[in-house]
């Protein structure tokens, strides 16, 4: 497939619209071009040619409907979502409230056969609840750890043990980023112990075998600041999620991190995450690669077998 | 030397460049055919520097032991002919006795200089009378016409209306300093509290411009620090603001841009003592050597002539 | 010959400029007899990731042919923001920039900001010079989204002060001070130490109005013809140089001046 | 027929935009099957003197024929800078510009500022739609320089009600679209577009039920967001949710029609 194209097969029908005369006393230096315009694509034949695992979703009872993830997920041709009930920021994050959220994960991945990879919330600072959610957790079906968030940092040696116990399970581990450095200084808002570029470079170096997703390059962060930092850490997965659709983002993270390292996701900004991929210079394969194997063969190490 | 160059307003090529950069904020292509010489011919500055009579129609004198000699000195080395000179009133109140204190070291230079130096009075219209008083004083002392007017009275004040009538009579240059709201003094009219709230801005020269269309206003220093456009577009109807285009800053195309919205006929040279930056800033613009000349001189020679005090 | 060490390419956001490309500043430089200009990418200013503007640069002066020799391309370099250190080889080593221009102000860093001083002393042990100027606009015109250093207010311009820490703290590095706007003073201990420093500085500001005096007290080697165009007008800074009288400085400090100092300062 | 009513050419300073000239996102458009564009030129958003990104964008436009026949050039006008009665004189007149970009958040002054109602009034009388944006770019994710606070639907409430009889066109809408029932009946009656750029455009059918399906259009905010999400929001709508009338309404239907073309 042709990389400036967004579908290779066009449709020309019809006259284009005609604006000229709309400026008054124009001159023009050359005679028209050959576009006729009015070409209508079949973007979604496009869209849905494309198998996608969405490796940033999440599901509650009360902002991110399981169902409404279906009916975007449908819409847009999303094969699976990894989905997961994260740790509020701002909360203590005790077992019990990781147990209830984990346990709605398990009942939506019940509900809707095939279609929700579930990712484990935990809390390091409770190392043999959390030790033993993983286990609970994989025993019902869930695999990888997602959407860490800021009760603690990411290279905190809190984290060590269950790191290391991914490492045995081959589970990918995905971890919230922050709103930071766009402004100089960490965005104001942001929580104490939030992880930055800089720590997942730290822990990454540190188990250069273990499996890291930086979530949402999109959500907010600088991410020409945070794919500059993540550059050299192949470990790090990339995920392009977020509400930002920001033109160029892609194209620059694969300047600095590769197509072998990003992966797609929404984040709940369904149209943005499938949106941004297709705006972006890629190839089929490249495309192939971030909306589906890339994380699919993630997903394989760890047993799931999506294909 | 290739002076055609340097003198003929849009030298071939140049057009095209001009436009096309500012849209992507990076640099247009290379013109088709770009000059290959090995290395550029030289350029006589100062040859083209002392071609131009000019008259600096905004600076200063001061206190020091220095002044004014240290101002004639910049005026020979780049070939001012006169200057016309004024110690601008920064006191408050400014009263009577302090304006005519001022006056009087204008009147002592330009009497030691009298052929280098053209007087201009200041004055303070809360004081009526004593102003109108000081004009005819000054005037019988061979003043030219106002000095920089400064901040204690806004220029449309009612307060002036008794003194620019006189200054009518007189057919003298009424020149008064301005600070833009975009700039100086803050943004937009916020003002940072640093200075005089008297202080004339752009609108309140329109205003008395439109009151008095016979009069002759010259606006100070429009590279004072006040912004540039704002102030040239403001004027662009009004025929009897000049502009003076003084000030210690010499932006590139500042120039270019007031020759293009109030004409070659209403700017005047002038340096606020920033005399490198006066002129460089006229001699680098895109104009032809007439309107050069215009500006450096013929102008204001023009307007002084009406009054009868031309100075050829 | 003349060699302009101050001049720029790219966008000032809040105004339009001319003759803000290669192309068109070689046209300037010939009419005006300038063979040379040290030139970097007014964008790295704004831009957070400077490295693009580089970058802008270099493949600019690349598509310029011939002519690409006229220029001396110098990188605008962040030391506070993620990858410098890779950015600053790559535009030495790859781009061919011959120095470093920073903006504190702009990139919003202290003058003592450890990064400053490790990014300056990498350049030092390179020999490349680093830039500082005092500023870019007259801060009274500025825009309101402009840095909001402004004359006459308790956060005032720099002057030399603002920027003299730095030197203190890599005396041995070479450094350029750009469009020397405001005062040159300095304490007497500072004084002895700026005057011992390797600085050169340029012709284009307004502070620099009585050269004649300046060279008396800061000697003949330490000053550089640079336009700060097309920022300010192309020829003042030109015009202070020009205009001394052969009793203020001879035809070999005049050459001095228009390129000898800059020559020897860049190791051309 | 698709039109893109939200595009622009010109420079980000915080950011190197790729796809910012009349060639490049002519590109983009062929790529995507756009037939026209409204696009503005960014420059204007940051000069003082708006007049100069005027100029650019209309010698620009007319220094190809393929440009004037597939762009439409709205101009950025600044009410509190001087002079702007010319300038909007000058771009409706001799460049045949279509409509006004403000930028109320950037230029400094309140929506409904006296010189900004006057500017609308004209621009109505003239037949002109006025836009508005509730943000350029995330406030996040910008330069520290750029601004820091975003508006939401009730920001563009005071002009809407200073003029009801206007055209407007409300881009990016990236936050809040909550309105109170007069406000929001206000809304409804006006003559009044949304643009499918910004990312509160997500659930289209409690938007149609507020709205109504005739005050939305196809928009990208290219280049500074992708070009494709604004155009996924429109062709990804079931038959059940919006039938292939109300599509062509959403691709270039509504838009003419405000625009008149």
């Amino acid at each position: 497939m042709n990389r400036r194209k967004f579908v290779t097969h066009t449709v020309t029908s019809g006259a284009g619209l005609m604006l000229s005369g709309i400026l008054a006393g124009a001159a023009h230096k050359q005679e028209p071009d050959i576009y006729t315009g009015n070409q209508k694509q079949p973007f979604m034949q496009e869209v849905l040619k494309y198998r996608k695992i969405d490796a940033h979703a999440h599901a509650d009872e009360n902002q991110y409907k399981p169902e409404v993830n279906l009916d975007f997920a449908d819409r847009l041709g999303i094969e699976k979502l990894m989905i997961s009930n994260f740790i509020r920021p701002f909360s203590e994050g005790r077992p019990d409230d990781f147990r209830t959220r984990n346990s709605f994960t398990i009942k939506c991945m019940k509900d809707h056969p095939g279609r929700f990879i579930g990712t484990v919330a935990l809390n390091p600072a409770f190392r043999k609840e959390s030790l033993e959610e993983i286990d609970r957790c994989r025993d019902a079906g869930m695999t990888g750890l997602g959407e860490l968030y800021n009760q603690v940092k990411i290279d905190d040696p809190l984290y060590y043990p269950i790191i290391e116990k991914c490492i045995d399970l081959n589970w990918n581990i995905m971890m919230h980023s922050p709103v930071g450095h766009s402004r100089v200084k960490l965005y104001q808002s942001e929580p104490k112990n939030i992880s930055l570029p800089e720590d997942f470079v730290s822990i990454a170096k540190r188990y250069p075998e273990a499996l890291f997703q930086f979530a949402h390059i999109g959500g907010g962060i600088d991410w020409e600041y945070a794919c500059k930092v993540l550059k050299d850490v192949p470990n790090v997965f990339i995920e392009v999620s977020g509400s930002n659709n920001a033109a160029g983002m892609i194209d620059f993270a694969m300047k600095y991190v590769g197509e072998d390292r990003l992966v797609f996701g929404c984040d709940y900004s369904f149209y943005q995450g499938v949106g941004q991929v297709f705006s972006a210079n890629l190839t089929d394969a490249q495309r192939k690669k971030i909306f589906f194997e890339n994380i699919a063969k993630r997903l394989k190490k760890a047993g799931i077998h999506v294909n | 030397m290739n002076r055609r160059n340097f003198v003929t307003r849009g030298a071939a090529g140049m057009a095209g460049i001009l436009m096309s950069s500012p849209l992507t904020g990076r640099s247009a292509p290379l013109p088709a055919k770009a000059t290959t010489l090995p290395g550029p011919p030289s350029f006589d500055l100062m040859k083209e520097v002392m071609k131009y009579r000019k008259i600096d129609v905004h600076a200063h004198i001061y206190w020091t032991d220095d002044s004014p000699e240290t101002q004639l000195d910049y005026g020979r080395r780049l070939g001012i002919e006169k200057q016309v000179i004024s110690r601008y009133l920064d006191v408050m109140p400014g009263t009577p006795e302090q304006f005519r204190k001022f006056n009087d070291l204008t009147i002592k230079a330009i009497k030691k200089y009298p052929d280098q130096l053209l007087g201009g009075f200041v004055l303070n219209p809360v004081y009526q009378k004593e102003s109108l008083e000081e004009i005819k004083r000054c005037t019988d002392a061979g003043m030219i016409g106002p000095g920089e007017l400064y901040y204690q009275v806004k220029i449309n004040d009612p307060k002036y209306f008794p003194i620019i009538e006189k200054l009518i009579d007189l057919k003298m240059i009424i020149h008064s300093h301005a600070e833009c709201q975009l700039g100086v003094g803050g943004y937009r009219m916020k003002y940072n509290g640093y200075k005089q709230p008297n202080t004339s801005i752009p609108e309140d020269f329109v205003d008395i411009a439109r009151r008095y269309p016979e009069g002759i206003f010259q606006y100070a220093h429009i590279g004072m620090g006040g912004d540039w456009e704002y102030e040239c577009k403001l004027f662009r109807e009004y025929p009897n603001i000049y502009v003076d285009t003084s000030g210690s800053n010499n932006a590139e195309n500042m120039i270019d841009f007031a020759v293009e919205h109030l004409g070659e006929d209403r700017l005047f040279f002038a340096s606020d003592n920033s005399y490198y930056q006066g002129v460089g800033r006229i001699l680098s613009a895109n104009l032809t050597d007439r309107q050069k000349q215009k500006i450096f001189f013929d102008n204001y020679n023009n307007l002084l002539k009406k009054g009868g005090r031309g100075v050829d | 010959m003349l060699i302009d060490i101050n001049a720029y390419v790219g966008h000032w956001p809040f105004m339009q400029l001319k003759y803000n490309n290669c192309a068109a500043l070689v046209e300037r430089m010939n009419k005006y007899g300038v063979e040379t200009s040290v030139i970097s990418n007014l964008n790295g200013i704004f831009y957070k990731n400077t490295q693009s503007a580089n970058r802008e640069l270099y493949d600019e002066l690349k598509a310029l042919g011939t002519h690409r020799k006229r220029f001396i391309p110098f990188a605008v370099i962040n030391p506070t923001y993620a990858g410098w250190q890779y950015d600053l080889e790559e535009c030495v080593k790859k781009f061919g920039m011959k120095g470093v221009r920073v903006y504190p102000k702009y990139h919003d860093y202290e003058i003592t900001d450890p990064a400053l001083v490790e990014l300056v002393k990498r350049t030092r042990d390179m020999n490349l010079p680093v830039a500082f100027n005092y500023k870019m606009v007259d801060s009274r015109q500025r825009s309101w989204m402009d840095i909001d250093y402004v004359a006459y207010t308790p956060k005032p311009e720099w002057t030399l002060k603002n920027i003299f820490p730095i030197i203190k703290a890599v005396p041995d590095a070479k450094y350029m001070i750009l469009n020397v706007t405001n005062s040159m003073q300095l304490d007497a201990a500072d004084a002895a130490l700026f005057k011992k420093a390797q600085v050169l500085m340029d012709t284009s500001g307004r502070t620099i109005n009585d050269l004649d005096s300046l060279l008396k007290t800061q000697g003949t080697e330490r000053f550089a013809f640079g336009t700060h165009a097309p920022i300010l007008d192309y020829l003042t800074g030109m015009l202070r140089i020009e205009s001394l009288r052969p009793a203020e400085a001879d035809a070999r400090v005049k050459e001095l001046l228009r390129s000898g100092n800059a020559k020897q300062f860049l190791g051309l | 027929m698709l039109i893109d009513s939200n595009a622009y050419i010109g420079h980000w300073p915080f950011l190197r935009l790729a796809h910012n000239t009349p060639e490049t996102l002519l590109g983009r458009m062929k790529e995507f099957g756009t037939d026209a564009s409204v696009i503005s030129n960014l420059n204007g958003i940051f000069y003082k003197n708006t007049q100069h990104a005027n100029d650019e964008l209309w010698e620009a436009i007319r220094s190809k024929r393929i440009y004037t026949d597939r762009l439409i050039p709205f101009a950025v006008i600044n009410p509190v800078y001087g002079g702007w009665r010319d300038d909007l004189e000058q771009c409706t007149t001799r460049m045949g510009m279509k409509g006004v970009r403000l930028y109320p958040q950037y230029h400094g002054y309140e929506i409904a500022t006296p010189s900004c109602v006057e500017l609308v009034k004209r621009c109505r009388d003239k037949g002109l739609p006025v836009a508005f944006c509730l943000r350029m770019v995330d406030s996040r994710t910008s330069s520290w320089m750029d601004l820091d606070k975003e508006w939401t639907l009730k920001d563009i409430v005071p002009i809407v009600k200073a003029v009801p009889d206007a055209k407007y066109l409300v881009v990016n809408v990236a936050n809040s679209m909550a309105l109170n029932t007069e406000d929001m009946d206000l809304f409804r009656k006006a003559d009044l577009l949304f643009d499918s750029s910004g990312r509160n455009i997500t659930n289209w059918a409690d938007l149609f039920k507020s709205f109504g399906t005739g005050k939305f259009c196809f928009g990208t905010h290219a280049p500074i967001l992708d070009y494709f999400s604004g155009l996924l929001r429109i062709e990804s709508l079931r038959p059940t949710e919006a039938d292939e009338k109300t599509k062509a309404q959403l691709r270039s239907g509504n838009i003419k029609k405000m625009m008149g073309l």
